[in-house]
This record gives structure tokens, C-alpha cells and sequence, in this order.
């Protein structure tokens, strides 16, 4: 709860400390970058993902970890737009960097986790304890 | 026509990232979550790659290939190399986001200006410098865990050492608000590369103070950042879903952290420049207490009379990999009808959860790990606490000595068990560097030799009583 | 520069609104909760009112006040009433959602017929349609739980009434589709109302066939549609906070109608279309049996000998608001070391909550209020269950009577008790019109009369005997 | 849990369905009605109220109530906006009455409310149980 608290009133915070800056450039901001409704979204999965997390079971922190490893390599999705797009050689080819590492991330990411969790074995005293 | 269904699908593909976190709550589930996640990735990937401003295929294919051909071999990785591989994805998940950042400034640079409205800006400035210094932080953090010969264990310190990382960070972040405040000015071509150059450098000189012993903490501590700079990509990219993902990742590392340093009873700033491990040189040297060495017959013999028995698993095991033979030793006193449970301290080993990955490799049903809270109270009706490679997990400092760095860390009693028998190797301290009253206490018996091999013997030793009785 | 405050605003009263409901999870944090919410609504108030485009305020001013009006006394009604003051303000949210939409329409029509895309049309039509259904279903709802004479308490049902309900529904959802396909085609004006009008009539066709005790169930789902109603008029606003707002209320009425289903064993479908309170008409007639009445003197001295006396209170507690005169008892038992309980089953009384909030009134700590599961446990062990106008919640036909039904749903255990004393005015079933075997049971014994004059007798009784005794 | 995946389920269906509307209009849709980034919050914030009221204690289900009626009555910034904008006068009383209501809903749920939570009184034995 405290943790809950604390984290997104930083985030919050964050947001508040976005606006002035906002607020200082709106004359030349590209219209179509609605950059509050990001911070709504921003804001609200981070209370998602605090109470979400909070009620992972103490038994899999470990994989996790892993687990989140391969989410948040959802940056593919950004090395994929560079790395695809008529673009200059040089930038295409950091996107393809890019690519490979999120891609590393994903396959390994959930490999793993998936080859840990498989070992977690149930039995009918588990039932009653966890 | 093409946006909805990419919409849609990001959409979906969000409930689907939550939906995976949330079956991890319990082992039944977790499974299901990852395939949530991946189904989740799926939908991402595709809905991007077909969209129409995507038009060279060739290099995001083998892009992909090598990341399979990398990733696979990544996953088979030891269980003991887990930490490692952590941070390695740590330091991938950095890189990326720094590079993405990185091309999309130039490319905005070169093609439009107009699109670097200080809104943007701000998100690739936090972007680079937190994808980048995640990046070289994480590789060092990586290094000390496989415990690499050119990287020092110990921590590297001298004097005004935080002054100087604060300096750099607080130039890489000047450099970044000029940037901002002109995102094409005459210097930003000097600027940039320098921001990128001091956010590596931060990186490593972050974690060289740190001993490797905190490394646990601080891959989670990075793992939140790789979290934050993918949402600050999400804030580039104007993409819903990467700044949900984000968050969820960083959230995820903050509490890991939050939890660790409660378990450890120290605070982030303790951890970042705390640079902890050294103590440990100092007071190491200490040895004048006398430890009383027990056979593993009498040991054997020991264990055949009680009546409960708790096995108090450490790094030590970790390190031995004894899980197997700790399994074999359940199994043999099991049948003799003693109950037998292992007590789990949340940071035994070298990261959270250590030790249920290990003993649930070795086929223990998970209901038997019972949590440190839980567990306190039977120690005083245990016959007999195996400790099996841990150390400051059961160091009773923590309850009494005030001036022990690891004073008001919450422990298992391990003392209050009737007989303690204590398997280490050497009469080495453990992570925190610091004597431990228990080895001395009366009740305690030490049986050195590596874990693996004594729980051996002890389980062989088991099994010949056995049969003998059976005759 | 306005606009960013005003957002950032919004931002900070969604938070705001999480917190308040966050603190509902436990009774220390709760009224923390309600001074978030309050913060969070003066905030969004002020910052859109603030706003360039509010010129005229006189109106405003006058409006808030009538609220003010209205509202501090509707605040004061007893608690018996509050399902009454639910029902109604559910009315007042659709009303809003309704007239809001509608001028919204209208102005967009008359000004700046582009404004109306598609996206924006398919919100304004759900934004009516469930404003407006939930405003006169509501009031229905209202007035049955009021027992105004001039509606039917019963439910009034006729052949064919579903499919009639159905197909005005649908004449309204197609008229809303055909103004989505053209928002200013000929027909709209004429269609727009049509629109409403059928609405307002579903909402009352909805809820007549509704016996007056599936009220409650019945307000949580208008509670959702109101809800969803508020998230609608976001989409035509392009408004967050208020989609974020709505989606908690609409969440909040889910969760609990599920809840009141489950604990009722009844299906949505069953509560909406099943026209419940009907059965009982029929049943109601039947009594054969024989009860066996008891004196209050009786009654005394066997509740003195108890050392664990479970009370269960029930709807009748809340008509005679007996809630006080029951914690007299509750402390001349426990002066005499008698261990006594309340027993809370989910769905006693007419609202979820109910007793806990009668007896939280009566100042019994809310420890001593233990849920269905918990207790059922210890009845076996319970020398005297003390019934308090309860009945459907302790019929064991639920358990046993496959014809019952109540057939299925959990119930206090109170037949397992040594002794049950039931306290009630008369032989009329309750709710759901069934006997109640557990009054014919050997070890059940009748208290009849009103449940605040019976349990007033009793304390007396125990008090003088208690004074008694002194001498 | 059932009933969050039932109901975000049933919002991401809402979501889908939207969508198919939406393309059909994309032609004249004005481009600053962003409807992806209110569903992303539509969904969002169910997570988040689902989460949050499965947890509700049981002995505030009724104080839950009107707390929720007095918050879902932010629909006063819409009736705000339109009572106090430059519009035809029959527009605005609609808005007034909007208003009023949504006032009511705001000060008689907020302080009924209170007034319930105030009854709620603790005891050492409370503390453990709840
Ligand atoms: N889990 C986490 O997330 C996390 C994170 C950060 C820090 N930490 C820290 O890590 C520590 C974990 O405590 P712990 O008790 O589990 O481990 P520990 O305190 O590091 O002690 C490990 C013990 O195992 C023994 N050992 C090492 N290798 C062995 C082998 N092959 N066979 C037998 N014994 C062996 C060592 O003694 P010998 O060398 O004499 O054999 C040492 O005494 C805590 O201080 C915790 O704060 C944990
Ligand atoms: N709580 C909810 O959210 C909710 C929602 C929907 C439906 N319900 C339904 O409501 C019912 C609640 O069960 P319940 O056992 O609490 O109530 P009940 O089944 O309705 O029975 C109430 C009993 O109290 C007696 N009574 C009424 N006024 C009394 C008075 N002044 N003094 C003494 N006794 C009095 C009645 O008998 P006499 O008339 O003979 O006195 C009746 O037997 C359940 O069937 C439940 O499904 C509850």
C-alpha cells in the first residue's frame, strides 16, 4: 500500500512536472501528440501494475523477473517501425540492433520462465499452504 | 481501415500483458499467463510489421533470426546463472531503447524538426539517458554475478566518488535540457553524442561502488528503469501499449526492489552507495570462537530421532547445487514418517525466489516451502534445523547485535531448533561478511564440506540404516 | 497553459478517485477514502469551471445551491432508507448522463453538425439510452423499496411481457442506429425523441415485473448502467476523468450484483426476467406444523447457562430497528463472560452491507461481526443461536430442498446450534415466501412479536436477574 | 477473477466493437476525437476498479454504494460545461438540471457516506479479525 502510494505519486508527480513543460511549448507541439491522454494511460497501468505485482505469489519471483523481462521488451515494436521505414542506412541499421536485442529479450524471456514455472510441482498439502 | 485494426490489436494485446502478470499469482496459473504474454507479443509484432509505413522486410527478418538464435541458448542457461541472464536482458532492454530513441532524434533531425516538440524531446532525452546507462549498468552488474575475472567483486571506492557519478549525471542532464530547449541548435550535434556518452559511463560507474552480494538488488533496481525507458519510448512513439508495458515492468522492479531491501533491512540509498561488500574484508579475519564438528553417522542418527525437522536452505546450496540430494535427504526421513519442512527466507540466495526455483526443480511439491513468517513459530518444537549453505539468513546479530550491518534483517530462528546442524565449507562468512553466533551456539554441530557432497553422504548413511533395519 | 492545468487536474482527481475506493478495503482507511473523493470532485469542479468557454455562472451558482438543498437532507434520511436514497440518486446520475447528451446533441446539430462522427454519435446514443432507461427504472426502483402505494409491490407480469420489454428496447437501439448512420438525416428530430421516449418507458417496463425485494439487486445493475452511462457521456466529451469515474461506478455495481447473485444462488437473468416475489403468493398459505413459542423468562435463563451464543440478525432487525437493543444484549451477555457473535450473512437484510452497517450504528465493534463462512464452523459449538428477523438466510431447505427456490444458496448454519430461539411477529414467510423448517426444528423454540420489543424484554429480563443475583 | 476476466473481456469486446464502427467513419471523423486512447483508458481503468472493489471490505458494501453514486456524479464537469456555455437557452436548462442533479448526487453521497463510515467503530478484537 505504502509502496503503491509512494510510486504513483511519483508518477503523478512526473506528470505534473510534464505539464509546465508542456505548457511552455504547446505554441509549436504537433497537435496530434495528445500527450495527457499518454500520462492517463501512463498513470493507470502503473496502478495496475503495482497491484497486480503486489499479489504475485512469493513463490515466483523469479520467474517474474523473467516474465517481465520479456513484456517489456515490447520495444520491438519501436525497432521494428525504425528498422522497417524508408530510412537512412545508419538508422535502419541501429534499429536492427535494436530489433535483435528485443528479440533476444523475448525468446529468452519466455523460454525461461516457462522452463522454470514447468518445475513448480502442486501436491495436495500445497493446496492447503499456498 | 489499417489504424483500427493495429489499435485493436495493441489494445488487445495490453489486456493480454496484464493477464499474464496476474496469473503469476499462483503457480496453478502462471503458465497460463505466459502464454498470454506471448500470444500478447505476437498480436504487437504483427500488427506493426503490417503496417504500411513498414516496407523493408529483409533485415527485420534476420533481425528476428539472430535474436532466436541468441535467445534460445540464453534459456537454457543453469539455474544458478539466472541472476546473470537478468541482467544481461536488462542491459538488452537499455541498448534497444537507447537506439530507438537514438534514431528516431536523427531522423526527426534530418527529415522534420518541426515533429521534436519539447514533449518528444523530453521523452527521448529520458530515454537515452535511462535506456543507456540501464545498458552499461547492467553489463557490469551481469559481470560481477558471473564473477568475470577483469571485473573487481569487491567494490571500487575512494573518496568523492559520489560526488563525481552525481557530476556526470548532472551534466548528461544539463546537456539534455539544452537539447530540449533547442533540439536543433548549433551545439546539439556536440550535445547529443555527449548526453549518450556520459549516460554509458554513468552506467558503469554506478555499479562498480557495489559489492557483488547487492547485485540482486540492483539488476531490480535497473529493471525498473528499462521499464520507465520503455515508457518514455511509448511517450516518443505516441503507443499506448509500450507505456503500459512499461509500467508494468517498472513496477514490477520497484517492488522486487522494495521487497529485498525490507528483507534486508536496508534502504535504496544504502544499496546504491552504501558500496555494502566492503565491510566484509575488515571483519572477515575474526576467528577465535570454536566450532564443534560432527560426524555425519551421528548426524544421521540424529535425524532418525526427530520428530520434525526444518532444512534451512542458503546460497550455499545454490552454489553446491545439493538441491537433488536435499530432495533425496526429504524423501529418506519422510519415509520414516518425520515431517520435514524447508523454510524459505525471501532473500536466501542471491536473488528473490532462489530457492523455490531450485527446490521446485528438484521436484519438491511447493507446498512444503513454507515462508520465513510462518515458519518462526514451529522452530521452537524442531528437532533438528539443517542449515544447508545458508548464513546471514540465520545470523541471530540480526536480532541482537545492533552494531552488525545486518542488524533488524529479519531471519529464521534457526536457533530455537533443539539441535542445529550447520553445513558449510570453510569457516568463510557468508554474503554480508560477518560472524555467526549460531555456528557456536551449543546446540549447533557443523558438518563442513560442500553441500552436495555432505547432504550425500548423510542420505547414503540414511538409506544403509534403513536397509539394515529392514533385515 | 489552461488547458495543461485543467488536465493535470483531471490527472491528479482520477488518482484521487482510485484512492478514495482503495480505502474501502478496510474500515481504519475508509473515511480517509471519502476525504480523497471529496478533494478529487472539488478539484474537477473548479478546474472546469475555470475554463474559458464557462461564461455564464449565474446559472451554475443557482444549481449547485438547489444541490446543496436537496442533497444535505437527502443525506439525513434513517438507515433503513438508504436503499430508498441509492435508488434515487441512481436516478438523478441517468437523468444528468440523459439531459447532457441531449444537449450536447442538439447543440451540435444546431452549431456544427460535423462535430457529429460517428464515434461521438454511437456514444451520445448509448449515453441516452442507458441515462435515460436508468432514470425511470431507478425511480421505479425507488418507489417499491419506499412502498409508495401507487406501485404494484408484486411483480406485475402478463404473457408475452419479455418479449414486449425486448422489442421496445429494440425499436430504441435501431432508432439509434439509423441517427449513428445519419446523425441530421429528415427523420432525427423526429427519431431522437422517439429514441428517449422509448428509453424512459423500457426503464418502468423493466422494473414492474420485479418483486420489491429484488430491489436491491436490480439498483446495483441500474448502479452499473449509470455507470456506463457516465463513461459514454466521457466518450462524448473527450473527457478521461469522467470515463475513468464511470468505469469505477459501473465496475463497483458489477462486482456487487455478482455478489448478491451469488449469495442468492439466482442468475441475472433469473433476478431480471424471473419475476421472483411471485412464487410467494402461492407458497405463503401453506402451515401445517406446529411452533413451539417460548417465555421470555425461558428464554433468559438458557441464554445465561450458554458460554457461546451466536446471534443472527436478519431483515426483521432492520425493520424494527432492533440494533440497539440487541448490543444491550450482546453486553449483558458478555458482563456475564458469555462469548457472543453476530453472525453476517452476505445477503441479510435488503442491501449488501446492511447489518453490519445497523449494528456498526449500535456501536458493536465491528470484530464481533463475523461472516457466514467464518461462523458456520463454530455453530456446531454454539450453545444458543439467537435468530433476530432473520429467515432465508437460515432456511436449511437451502441446503436440503431441491424444489426449494432458495435452493443453493449459502446459509447460516443455525440449525446446528443446541438451541435456536426465533424471533419474529408473526408466521408470514420472508422474502422469499418459503416455510422455514428451522422453526419446527425439536430444538427451535418461537420468541413472536416485534424484535425490538422481544430482545428489549430479554435484556430486562437479564438485567434484573443480573441484579438479582448481586444481592 | 471470473468475474474480472468476464467483464474486461466484455469491455475489450466493447472495444472491438467500437472499432469496426469507427473505420466506417475514419473518412470524417475530426481528427482530434482520439477514441483509441479513451479505450485504452476505458479499459485501464476498469482493471483498476475491478481490482480495487473486489477488495472492498465486506462491512462497507453498503457505505461502498453510495460512495461510488456520489464519484459516478463527476458527470457535473459535462453538465458544468454546457449550463455555463454561450448556447441557446432551452440547451442550458437542460444542462442546469443535469447540474443540479449531479450536485445532489455529489453532496448527499458524500456526506451519507461519512455518516455511515463514522458508525464504523474498532475493537483489538476487530483489529485481528478484519
Ligand atoms: N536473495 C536475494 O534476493 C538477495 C539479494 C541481495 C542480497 N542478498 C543477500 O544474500 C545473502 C543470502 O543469505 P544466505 O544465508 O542465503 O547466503 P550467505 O549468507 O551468502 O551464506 C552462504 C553460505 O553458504 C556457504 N557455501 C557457499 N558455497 C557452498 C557450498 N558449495 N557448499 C556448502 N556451503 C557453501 C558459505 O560458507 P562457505 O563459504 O564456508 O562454504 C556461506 O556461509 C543475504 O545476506 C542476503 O541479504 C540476497
Ligand atoms: N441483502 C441483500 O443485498 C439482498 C438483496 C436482494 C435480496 N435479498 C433477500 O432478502 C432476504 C434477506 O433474508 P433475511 O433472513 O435477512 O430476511 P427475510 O428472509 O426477508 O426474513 C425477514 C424476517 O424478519 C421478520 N420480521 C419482519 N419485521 C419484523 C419485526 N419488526 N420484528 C421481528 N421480526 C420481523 C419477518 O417475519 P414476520 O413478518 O413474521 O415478522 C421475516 O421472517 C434473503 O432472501 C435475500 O436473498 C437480500
Amino acid at each position: 500500500m505504502a509502496a503503491l502510494t509512494a510510486a504513483s505519486c511519483a508518477i503523478a508527480g512526473l506528470a505534473f512536472a510534464q505539464a509546465p513543460v508542456e505548457t511552455a511549448a504547446t505554441g509549436h507541439a504537433a497537435p496530434e501528440t495528445d500527450y495527457w491522454s499518454m500520462l492517463f494511460v501512463l498513470v493507470l497501468s502503473t496502478f495496475i501494475g503495482l497491484g497486480v505485482i503486489i499479489r504475485v505469489s512469493r513463490l515466483l519471483h523469479t520467474p517474474l523477473m523473467s516474465l517481465t523481462n520479456a513484456i517489456s521488451a515490447i520495444a520491438v515494436v519501436g525497432s521494428i517501425l525504425v528498422t522497417g521505414g524508408e530510412h537512412p542506412k545508419e538508422i535502419r541499421i541501429l534499429g536492427a540492433v535494436a530489433l535483435f536485442a528485443s528479440m533476444t529479450n523475448i525468446v529468452s524471456g519466455f523460454l525461461i520462465t516457462d522452463r522454470m514455472l514447468k518445475m513448480f510441482k502442486q501436491s495436495p498439502a500445497g493446496e492447503k499452504k499456498s | 481501415m489499417i489504424h483500427n485494426i493495429v489499435q485493436a490489436a495493441y489494445l488487445a494485446a495490453m489486456v493480454l500483458f496484464i493477464f499474464s502478470l496476474h496469473g503469476m499469482n499462483h503457480p496453478r496459473t502462471a503458465r497460463r499467463g505466459v502464454f498470454c504474454g506471448i500470444a500478447a507479443m505476437l498480436l504487437a509484432v504483427v500488427a506493426t510489421w503490417m503496417q504500411p509505413e513498414v516496407l523493408n522486410h529483409g533485415w527485420i527478418v534476420v533481425a528476428i533470426i539472430a535474436g532466436f538464435v541468441v535467445g534460445v541458448p540464453l534459456s537454457r542457461v543453469p539455474l544458478t546463472a539466472v541472476p546473470q541472464r537478468t541482467a544481461l536482458s536488462h542491459a538488452f532492454g537499455g541498448l534497444a531503447a537507447g537506439l530507438v530513441g537514438t534514431a528516431k532524434y536523427y531522423l526527426w533531425v534530418g527529415e522534420s524538426p518541426e515533429q521534436l516538440t519539447t514533449f518528444r524531446m523530453t521523452a527521448i532525452v529520458a530515454e537515452i539517458i535511462l535506456g543507456f546507462l540501464t545498458f552499461t549498468g547492467s553489463l557490469m552488474a551481469a559481470g560481477k554475478l558471473q564473477e568475470l575475472k577483469w571485473i573487481p567483486q569487491r567494490p571500487v571506492t575512494y573518496r568523492g566518488q559520489n560526488i563525481v557519478n552525481i557530476g556526470l549525471l548532472a551534466i548528461a542532464v544539463i546537456a539534455g535540457l539544452v537539447l530540449i530547449a533547442n533540439p536543433t541548435g548549433q551545439y546539439a550535434p556536440f550535445l547529443f553524442p555527449l548526453m549518450m556518452g556520459l549516460s554509458l559511463l554513468f552506467g558503469v560507474l554506478l555499479v562498480i561502488p557495489i559489492g557483488g552480494a547487492d547485485m540482486p538488488t540492483v539488476i531490480s533496481i535497473l529493471n525498473s528503469y528499462a521499464g520507465l525507458s520503455a515508457v518514455a519510448m511509448g511517450f516518443v512513439l505516441d503507443n499506448k501499449l509500450l507505456i503500459t508495458a512499461g509500467a508494468l515492468d517498472g513496477s514490477s522492479g520497484l517492488i522486487l526492489s522494495i521487497i529485498m531491501c525490507r528483507a534486508m533491512n536496508r534502504s535504496f540509498t544504502n544499496v546504491l552507495f552504501g558500496a555494502f561488500g566492503q565491510v566484509q574484508a575488515a571483519k572477515a579475519g575474526a576467528e577465535q570462537k570454536v566450532y564443534k564438528p560432527e560426524t555425519i553417522e551421528g548426524a544421521a542418527q540424529v535425524l532418525e530421532q526427530a520428530s520434525l525437522v526444518v532444512i534451512i536452505p542458503g546460497y550455499g546450496m545454490a552454489v553446491a547445487q545439493a538441491q537433488h540430494r536435499v530432495r533425496e535427504l526429504h524423501d529418506q526421513l519422510t519415509k520414516r514418517g518425520i515431517t520435514v519442512k524447508f523454510a524459505i527466507h525471501p532473500v536466501a540466495g542471491r536473488m528473490p525466489g532462489h530457492m523455490n526455483v531450485l527446490l521446485a526443480e528438484a521436484d519438491v511439491p511447493y507446498g512444503d516451502l513454507v515462508e520465513m513468517d510462518e515458519i518462526n513459530g514451529d522452530m521452537p518444537q524442531c528437532d533438528v534445523a539443517l542449515v544447508v549453505g545458508a548464513n546471514d539468513v540465520v545470523n541471530p546479530a540480526a536480532r541482537t547485535d545492533k552494531s552488525s550491518p545486518i542488524y533488524g534483517m529479519p531471519i529464521i530462528d534457526a536457533d530455537k531448533a533443539k539441535t542445529v546442524y550447520a553445513i558449510k565449507r570453510s569457516k568463510n562468512p557468508g554474503f554480508a561478511g560477518i560472524d555467526n553466533e549460531l555456528y557456536f551456539a551449543d546446540q549447533t554441530f557443523m558438518l563442513f564440506g560442500d553441500a552436495k557432497a555432505v547432504v550425500g553422504e548423510l542420505v547414503k548413511q540414511l538409506a544403509r540404516e534403513g536397509a539394515a533395519a529392514a533385515h
